[in-house]
């Protein structure tokens, strides 16, 4: 295939162990409505929406019932048809709680939709509306609301779109899934983007362990000069932005900057399928296409579920949680959240819910620092995790800042390879924050 | 400005509370660089506390003549100047002595003991109680000196003193009459001050708790309320 | 002899002669102006520059001080008495006013008092759970009982009690608010050491959740507020002691169902070491 | 300007009387000093030249060195201070050499720095016996390990090679500067 | 290549610091941050070389000729201080950036014992004129570098769990010691 | 909030990300650089006999003690199960002359853990090397014991010797160089032979658990910088190859140096450091007072490490902040 010697990649990283082939090759399942949703009115980054309905009102799947808030946020809109029962704190999959629409489902399956436009001769503008209307967030697992990344600073001159297949997390499958089942829409949502920015190159990039999702892609692709499908090595993170950005178009995001500064913008496969739904369908973004998986599920699937559905119901569709189960993770297991409420509903967006047995998560306890230097030869940003963490618990803030720590992404990859296992992203996320903090605090006085 | 405190606690504060080696860190370069044996501590010890109390006299004496632009320059050339006389009587009289202390006896110029009682103390004081503050500290340093240097001597070379204290079975370690050694004794003998005075303070810690756990001003939550 | 003896004071009173006048037209040509406290600090200073401080010497240190980059009591070599003068120089008052002292403004500890829904795996630090969903108890405003606060006291006068709450040593207390800074929760609060009445919570949520998180947290049913004619305020649905107008006896402790209005014990001066010592 | 004044007065005056005071003291400790130097280059030179009786310094050359007189005034031989470099520092001898410059008489450690236990053994009774009656020609040698078997040798301490070779080494090139004075017809 | 080994020896094979313990008190007090351990090496070598040369000069123009040998100390250090004090004003008058990176420091060098141990060492070993200057820049660079390893290791001591009674000045006092230990490798050299 | 459900019955951990974990931890890797410690081990009762057994378990025993009883002592918690000690004590002993007294080998273990490591908080804060700490410190304390080789396999009237770069320095004798491969030369009870050397430290690469920067740089370093100076004067001057086997080179190459808290964090810092302990051995073996400069090196280099760790701290992704 010759396809080593064009791998792509990046400096650093790590291998953890995939797992994929538990949802591997399984198709989407749709689940069922739920009896109760829970819709946090913040979703995506930026300001929460604002609820315009009140308790006991009558609602529709896809009604809009929390307006967008200012420019970086997005429009809520009802997954399920049924009647407000309150709007007040719910614990969140992020694990800390938020205001939320709760809503009781009725039998009804009835789905207001928007009108439906021609992909083949819509403006961009019309894309951006549609896109915003339908309350669409990036699917990578940030929630940037994407009709924002779709609308850049004139200034800004963006040369590149580049479709996130990488899927670098292991367990999680929803992307692969998505390209193989959903390949030309994929694609057509690709166009989408690149018409929208006014972009006249696109590329796909894909880690080299997808190889029917490639092979299916470079079909649909190959008569399209503009498109091109970019094979890169298998490697966490790969998929986050600045790496994917670093190994397609070889350009390094500056630390603080984002990527539409160096030309590119990132957008993932969901995204694209959203995107493409809503414009040709008219969907609203009400349900979420998630992978549950993990040794301690009894049925490892890949399932599309309204937006709100409390994790507890999921767990059951999927056939419920084995005894031996110690971690409940939202998100992929490098970066994911720990769940202690099974209450928490499923954002949009969410792209996996994970069930670890304690052989999976292999933790042993922490240990002193050894300073082996394998964290500082595994970070993709180039930090010193070590240092860093270390300065974060004795509240060195300033040497923190010094030494770079808001450039980390917490991708967890210095404490998947710690051998003291320290928590060293707990520590980073900290002092990040605290630096943040602190230079805001800066900034204002 | 200051309280007045009697004569005897401003001689024993030197010794302890304040003293010039342990709390203060002050003097190191003598101390680490004679402390070979015993009793070059106690010369060394004995010499600086000398142009420390003349020193501290002279000063005393004349402090409200001497203006502060050139105060530095003249307490220093008092001190140089007790500091050859002890130099040259030495040489005179105790030969052997002055060949062991060697190039140590001019550097107790520049002891930041000396200068340091001189410009915090001396210059402040009467007489009385300058010469007393000196002695306190010449003391302490003394102190300090020969306990140092009896460490070294006994385990660098089994002697006290001069006298055979570690039996002949015993092999000297070299290494603490060597600078290595000298770091690392005080290091050690400084730490172990510091852990005396810790475990002081946290004797009187637990008394403090054991009151206040007795006395317990938070109720504790099972109390609960009035259910 | 005679000549050695006159070259001697010669050349001492020469030397002397040329460096005196040397810094004397120094001082004159070459003196710079300042902040005159640097220079009254200075004076105070011991001056034997031996930078014990881990200043680059007594003046570096006076200018520190006065810049607020060095404590007063920062000079080992001057001692007690020093950094008394200094503080004296920079108008720091000691003692003036009622001594403060941090309160700890929950009760939700290792009891039943407050929910947990999982196990916390890492770092036994406040400021470290709070980042990890918030920690493990349910409550989000509670106190985490990770000991930040015990730890980060110079004067080692915080405890955690059996409870797992930390508890505050008056005696050994300076009321230097380090634990206040510490804790990511704000859940510690500077109260002048008489004050005897708190609101023992800082749960801020309807009646419902906090009552669901919590045993001991306050509800917010407003009945003291309502009943103490103005010495308790709600905000929201939690209570505020309003210290300006308190009447202890107003407020209805016994009404208080979870008990989060409460005072702190009064000190029981019988009570002394012979009982504990008998446990 | 008072200040001024005020400022060199003082020094000065400080300075006078420093001066002063300190040239008193001179004066009382210099003859002392210099009666214990005398002392302790006697001693060296009666311990290398255990049979010399009188000393005298040697006049007319550039460097120290002293001669060494029996009872009846006949001239022994030589003392002569020699430094050189050893393992960490200067080591400075007294090398006690009989009148031919053929055969030691002695030899003293006057000063040295080298590492205590090891390198100071060079001033030890045991090392230092081995010069007395020590053939000087062509050089002197030295052996480790074993006993030497020639006359111009000794056994170098085990452990502290380097300050033992350093000392022979100091020895050879003393008695080599002697001898070449005394080859170019120089009067010693 | 004298002077070279003079330079070598007195910056590294016989270290103020390490071996001849020469200027412990700043060694102490300025090594907690590399930064003004530089500076302070820098303001140290520069006074060093100064003090060279003046002590020299007076010791060799002024007080061998007068036999007024005894008088060296308190000729040295009324030079070294006088001298300080007015490198210091000098410096803060002409420039403001330079004062603060190094003449801060300044001061703290009046009671370094390496400076008078400099001008001792000068008249011990008999050293002309060039000689002192070398061994002046040599003593220098090894005080700076004793104390910039030092500053290094305590800036990563920070960061470590040192039991508090050894905090400070005794887990200094013992890594010198270990660092004593180590450059004991260098002996002989020369 | 209405809707928290009950606790399940099996226990659910709440921890920070990430949730999965590679294979190494530190215990592991720790216990497999005391497996890769065997073979020199095996090698010194092969060629010095089995007393030195003796001074190894001495050695082990007194580090393993001094760490429980300085852990305890300070209240913390006692983590003896991590190896760090043992392998302290291992490497202490292999560096130590053959025959050595076991009081001496004790009191270098106590140095070792005590003043080497757990002044500086215990294991991950040392700076320098504990166990070279130990020896450097029995070095000063007793130079003669220190300094006096035995022959391999010596009969019962022991035979001092000297070691080949004893031999070097002060007779001009260099050794023959298979001998000192195989190791059947006077030297430390660990050293001397390099092939059990490189067997164990091979075995150490091939895992991963030590950087091979660090031996390569060494190496490397001690051919250029040994051999500038053979071929100014071949006579004069050993060749590389007696460098690279000669004395501890190779077993401070592969245990000493590469240990993962004295050594710099980053790839270059571990070149530098490498080819900085290359070049003061090699001047300590030609030009210093004592035959053997690896010990002093490594520590010197110990020392280096908190600068070198600044200056090549790697450029952060996208430029600086």
């Amino acid at each position: 295939m010759g396809l080593l010697s064009k791998v792509k990649s990046f400096k650093g990283g790590v291998h953890p162990a995939e797992w994929k082939e538990l949802t591997k090759n399984l198709s989407f399942e749709q689940m069922p409505n739920p009896n109760l949703v829970i819709i946090p009115l913040a979703q995506h980054i930026g300001k929460p929406a604002n609820p315009i309905v009140k308790k006991k009102d009558e609602v529709k799947a896809g009604q809009i019932i929390a307006e967008a808030e200012g420019f970086i946020s997005s429009p809520i809109h009802s997954p399920v048809s049924g009647i407000i029962k309150d709007i007040h704190r719910e614990n969140t999959v992020s694990g800390f709680p938020k205001d939320s629409i709760v809503i009781q489902s009725s039998e009804s399956n009835e789905v207001d939709l928007m009108d439906i436009l021609n992909p083949e001769t819509i403006t961009p503008e019309e894309i951006r509306q549609r896109v915003k209307a339908a309350g669409i967030v990036g699917q990578g697992g940030a929630a940037f609301p994407t009709f924002v990344k779709l609308s850049p600073p004139e200034k800004t001159k963006i040369d590149c779109v580049i479709l996130n297949g990488c899927e670098c997390e292991p367990y999680l499958t929803r992307d692969d899934r998505y390209m193989i089942e959903r390949t030309q829409d994929v694609v057509n949502g690709l166009k989408l983007i690149m018409k929208a920015l006014g972009v006249k190159k696109g590329a796909i990039g894909i880690e080299n362990n997808k190889s029917e999702a490639i092979s299916k892609i470079r079909a649909a692709v190959k008569n399209q000069n503009d498109i091109s499908v970019e094979i890169l090595q298998t490697k966490y993170p790969q998929g986050a932005e600045k790496m994917l950005i670093k190994a397609v178009l070889d350009r390094e995001v500056p630390p603080g900057k984002l990527p539409m500064d160096v030309g590119a913008v990132i957008q993932n496969i969901g995204t694209a399928i959203a995107i493409y739904d809503s414009v040709t369908k008219g969907e609203a973004q009400i349900t979420a296409a998630i992978t549950v998986s993990g040794g301690g599920i009894k049925q490892p699937k890949n399932v599309i579920v309204p937006v709100g559905t409390p994790l507890k119901d999921v767990l059951d569709f999927c056939g419920g949680v084995k005894d031996n189960a110690v971690k409940v993770i939202v998100g992929g297991p490098m970066m994911g959240v720990t769940q202690f409420d099974f209450g928490a509903p499923v954002m949009k967006a969410t792209s996996g819910i994970l069930v670890l047995t304690s052989a999976e998560v292999n933790a042993h306890p922490e240990t002193p620092c050894l300073k082996c230097g394998k964290c500082i030869e595994v970070c993709p940003l180039g930090l010193v995790p070590t240092k860093l963490a270390r300065f974060s618990q004795l509240e060195r803030y300033e040497d923190a800042e010094n030494f770079g720590i808001t450039t980390c992404m917490e991708c967890g990859t210095c404490t998947f390879t710690c051998p003291a296992n320290i928590p060293l992203v707990q520590w980073l996320r900290l002092g990040k924050q605290k630096v943040l903090t602190l230079q805001r605090e800066k900034k204002s006085a | 400005m200051k309280k007045q405190v009697t004569l005897i606690k401003e001689y024993t504060k030197g010794i302890w509370e304040t003293n010039p080696v342990f709390k203060q860190v002050l003097g190191m370069c003598p101390t680490l660089a004679v402390t070979v044996s015993a009793e070059n501590g106690i010369a060394m010890g004995l010499a600086t506390t000398f142009v420390l109390v003349f020193s501290s006299f002279i000063i005393s004496l004349v402090r409200k003549l001497i203006p502060t632009q050139v105060r530095i320059a003249s307490y220093i050339v008092v001190i140089a100047t007790f500091v050859t006389i002890v130099d040259l009587v030495m040489k005179a009289q105790f030969p052997e002595l002055s060949v062991a202390l060697g190039p140590y006896i001019p550097l107790i110029v520049v002891n930041c003991i000396i200068l340091g009682r001189q410009e915090a103390f001396a210059s402040k004081n009467s007489v009385g109680r300058s010469v007393t503050d000196a002695l306190g500290m010449g003391s302490g340093f003394l102190l300090a000196l020969f306990m140092l240097g009896s460490i070294r001597e006994i385990l660098g070379s089994r002697t006290i003193l001069g006298f055979q204290v570690m039996p002949n079975f015993y092999e000297p370690w070299l290494i603490m009459i060597l600078p290595a050694g000298a770091f690392l004794t005080l290091g050690l003998l400084m730490g172990t001050f510091a852990t005396f005075s810790a475990r002081k303070k946290r004797i009187e810690r637990e008394f403090i708790l054991k009151k206040h756990t007795s006395s317990r001003q938070i109720i504790s939550a099972t109390e609960g309320g009035a259910e | 002899m005679d000549a050695t003896l006159l070259i001697a004071l010669a050349t001492m009173g020469g030397l002397g002669f040329i460096f005196a006048g040397g810094l004397a037209i120094a001082d004159k040509k070459l003196r710079v102006e300042e902040n005159p406290l640097i220079g009254q600090i200075n004076d105070s200073l011991p001056g034997a520059n031996c930078g014990a401080c881990g200043r680059a010497g007594c003046y570096d240190f006076a200018s520190n001080v006065v810049n607020g980059t060095a404590p007063v009591n920062g000079c080992p070599v001057g001692g007690n008495d020093t950094a008394v003068i200094i503080a004296e120089i920079m108008g720091v008052e000691a003692g003036s006013t009622v001594k403060m002292v941090p309160r700890i403004m929950c009760r939700g500890g290792n009891s039943e008092a407050v929910k947990k829904m999982a196990e916390y795996y890492g770092p036994l630090s406040c400021k470290a759970m709070d980042v990890v969903s918030g920690g493990d108890k349910m409550c989000y405003y509670g106190c985490l009982g990770g000991g930040d606060c015990v730890e980060v006291c110079p004067f080692d006068a915080m405890i955690m009690n059996e409870n797992g709450i930390p508890e505050v040593i008056e005696e050994l207390c300076t009321g230097c608010t380090m634990c206040v800074k510490a804790c990511p929760r704000n859940v510690i609060e500077m109260h002048p050491i008489d004050r005897n009445v708190f609101v023992f919570c800082k749960n801020e949520d309807d009646p419902k959740s906090s009552k669901e998180v919590c045993n001991v947290s306050c509800w917010g049913c407003g009945i003291c507020a309502r009943k103490s004619e103005g010495s308790v305020e709600m905000i929201g649905f939690l209570g505020h002691i309003n210290y300006d107008k308190l009447d202890e006896s107003k407020i209805p402790f016994d009404k208080c169902k979870s008990g989060a209005i409460n005072h702190l014990r009064p000190v029981i001066e019988d009570l002394k070491i012979t009982d504990v010592q008998n446990n | 300007m008072k200040t001024v004044v005020k400022m060199i007065v003082t020094l000065s005056l400080i300075g006078i009387i420093s001066g002063g005071f300190l040239s008193y003291i001179a004066a009382w400790a210099a003859p002392k000093i210099e009666k214990h130097r005398k002392e302790a280059t006697a001693k060296a030179i009666f311990l290398v030249q255990p049979e010399g009786k009188k000393y005298e310094s040697v006049e007319k050359i550039d460097f120290e060195c002293y001669k060494v007189l029996g009872e009846n005034d006949q001239l022994l031989g030589f003392a002569l201070p020699y430094e050189g470099n050893g393992f960490q520092g200067k080591i400075r001898l007294m090398i006690g050499i009989k009148d031919d410059l053929k055969e030691m008489t002695g030899l003293q450690v006057l000063e040295q720095v080298e590492t205590p236990g090891l390198g100071t053994r060079v001033t030890e009774e045991d090392y230092l016996k081995q010069f007395v009656g020590l053939i000087t020609e062509p050089r002197i040698d030295w052996v480790k390990g074993a006993a030497p078997d020639k006359s111009n040798e000794i056994q170098a301490i085990t452990g502290a090679t380097i300050s033992s070779k350093a000392v022979v080494l100091i020895v050879n090139d003393g008695i080599k500067k002697l001898r070449s004075i005394k080859d170019s017809g120089g009067k010693l | 290549m004298e002077l070279f080994l003079i330079f070598f020896s007195a910056s590294i094979v016989n270290n103020f610091v390490l071996s001849y313990f020469l200027g412990i008190c700043p060694f102490i007090g300025v090594s907690n941050k590399i930064s003004s351990a530089v500076s302070m090496g820098m303001a140290t070598t520069f006074v060093m070389v100064i003090t060279a040369i003046v002590s020299w000069l007076i010791y060799h123009m002024i007080l061998v000729p007068f036999q007024l040998e005894f008088l060296q100390y308190v000729a040295f250090i009324l030079v070294i201080a006088s001298l300080v004090q007015f490198v210091e004003m000098f410096i803060k008058k002409v420039s403001q950036p330079l004062y603060r990176a190094l003449g801060i420091f300044l001061p703290l060098i009046t009671t370094n014992c390496a400076i008078l141990g400099l001008a001792l060492f000068l008249v011990l070993r008999d050293y002309n004129f060039l000689e002192s200057i070398v061994f002046g820049v040599g003593a220098g660079a090894g005080f700076t570098l004793a104390l910039t390893i030092m500053a290094g290791i305590r800036e990563e001591l920070d960061l470590a769990d040192v039991p508090k009674p050894l905090q400070g000045a005794p887990i200094t006092l013992m890594v010198a010691g270990i660092l004593a230990l180590a450059f004991m490798g260098f002996s002989g050299l020369l | 909030m209405t809707t928290i459900t009950e606790n399940p019955t099996y226990k659910l951990e709440l921890a920070s990300s990430p949730h999965v974990h590679s294979k190494w931890n530190t215990k592991q890797a720790m216990w497999l650089v005391v497996i890769a410690l065997i073979p020199p081990v095996i090698s010194a009762l092969v060629f010095f006999g089995f007393y030195q057994l003796s001074i190894i378990a001495v050695s082990v025993g007194f580090c393993v003690g001094t760490e429980i009883t300085i852990k305890k002592f300070r209240k913390r918690k006692v983590s003896i199960q991590d190896g760090s000690a043992v392998i302290t004590g291992l490497l202490l002993a292999l560096i130590l002359p053959p025959n050595f007294s076991l009081v001496s080998t004790a009191l270098g273990a106590i140095v070792a853990i005590s003043i080497g490591k757990e002044i500086f908080g215990g294991i991950g804060f040392n700076i320098f090397n504990p166990a070279l700490v130990g020896r450097a410190f029995l070095q000063a304390a007793f130079p003669v014991p220190m300094t006096t080789w035995y022959t391999p396999n010596y009969s019962v009237d022991t035979i001092t010797s000297a070691t080949p770069l004893s031999a070097m320095k002060f007779d001009h004798v260099f050794a023959d160089i298979s001998n000192m491969f195989i190791g059947n030369i006077g030297g430390s009870i660990g050293e001397t032979s390099s092939l059990a050397v490189l067997i164990g430290g091979i075995f150490l690469l091939v895992i991963g658990i030590v950087n091979w920067r660090v031996p390569i740089a060494m190496t490397t370093g001690v051919i250029v910088f040994g051999g500038i100076f053979w071929l100014i004067d071949p006579v004069k001057y050993p060749n590389p190859a007696f460098h690279l086997f000669a004395g501890g080179f190779l077993f401070g190459a592969l245990f000493m140096a590469t240990d993962w808290v004295t050594s710099p964090l980053t790839a270059k810092g571990m070149w530098l450091y490498g080819l900085g302990i290359s070049l003061m051995v090699v001047i300590i073996r030609l030009f210093g007072g004592l035959p053997e400069g690896v010990m002093y090196a490594i520590l010197l280099m110990n020392a280096f490490v908190p600068l070198i760790n600044k200056y090549t701290r790697p450029k952060v992704f996208g430029g600086t902040v």
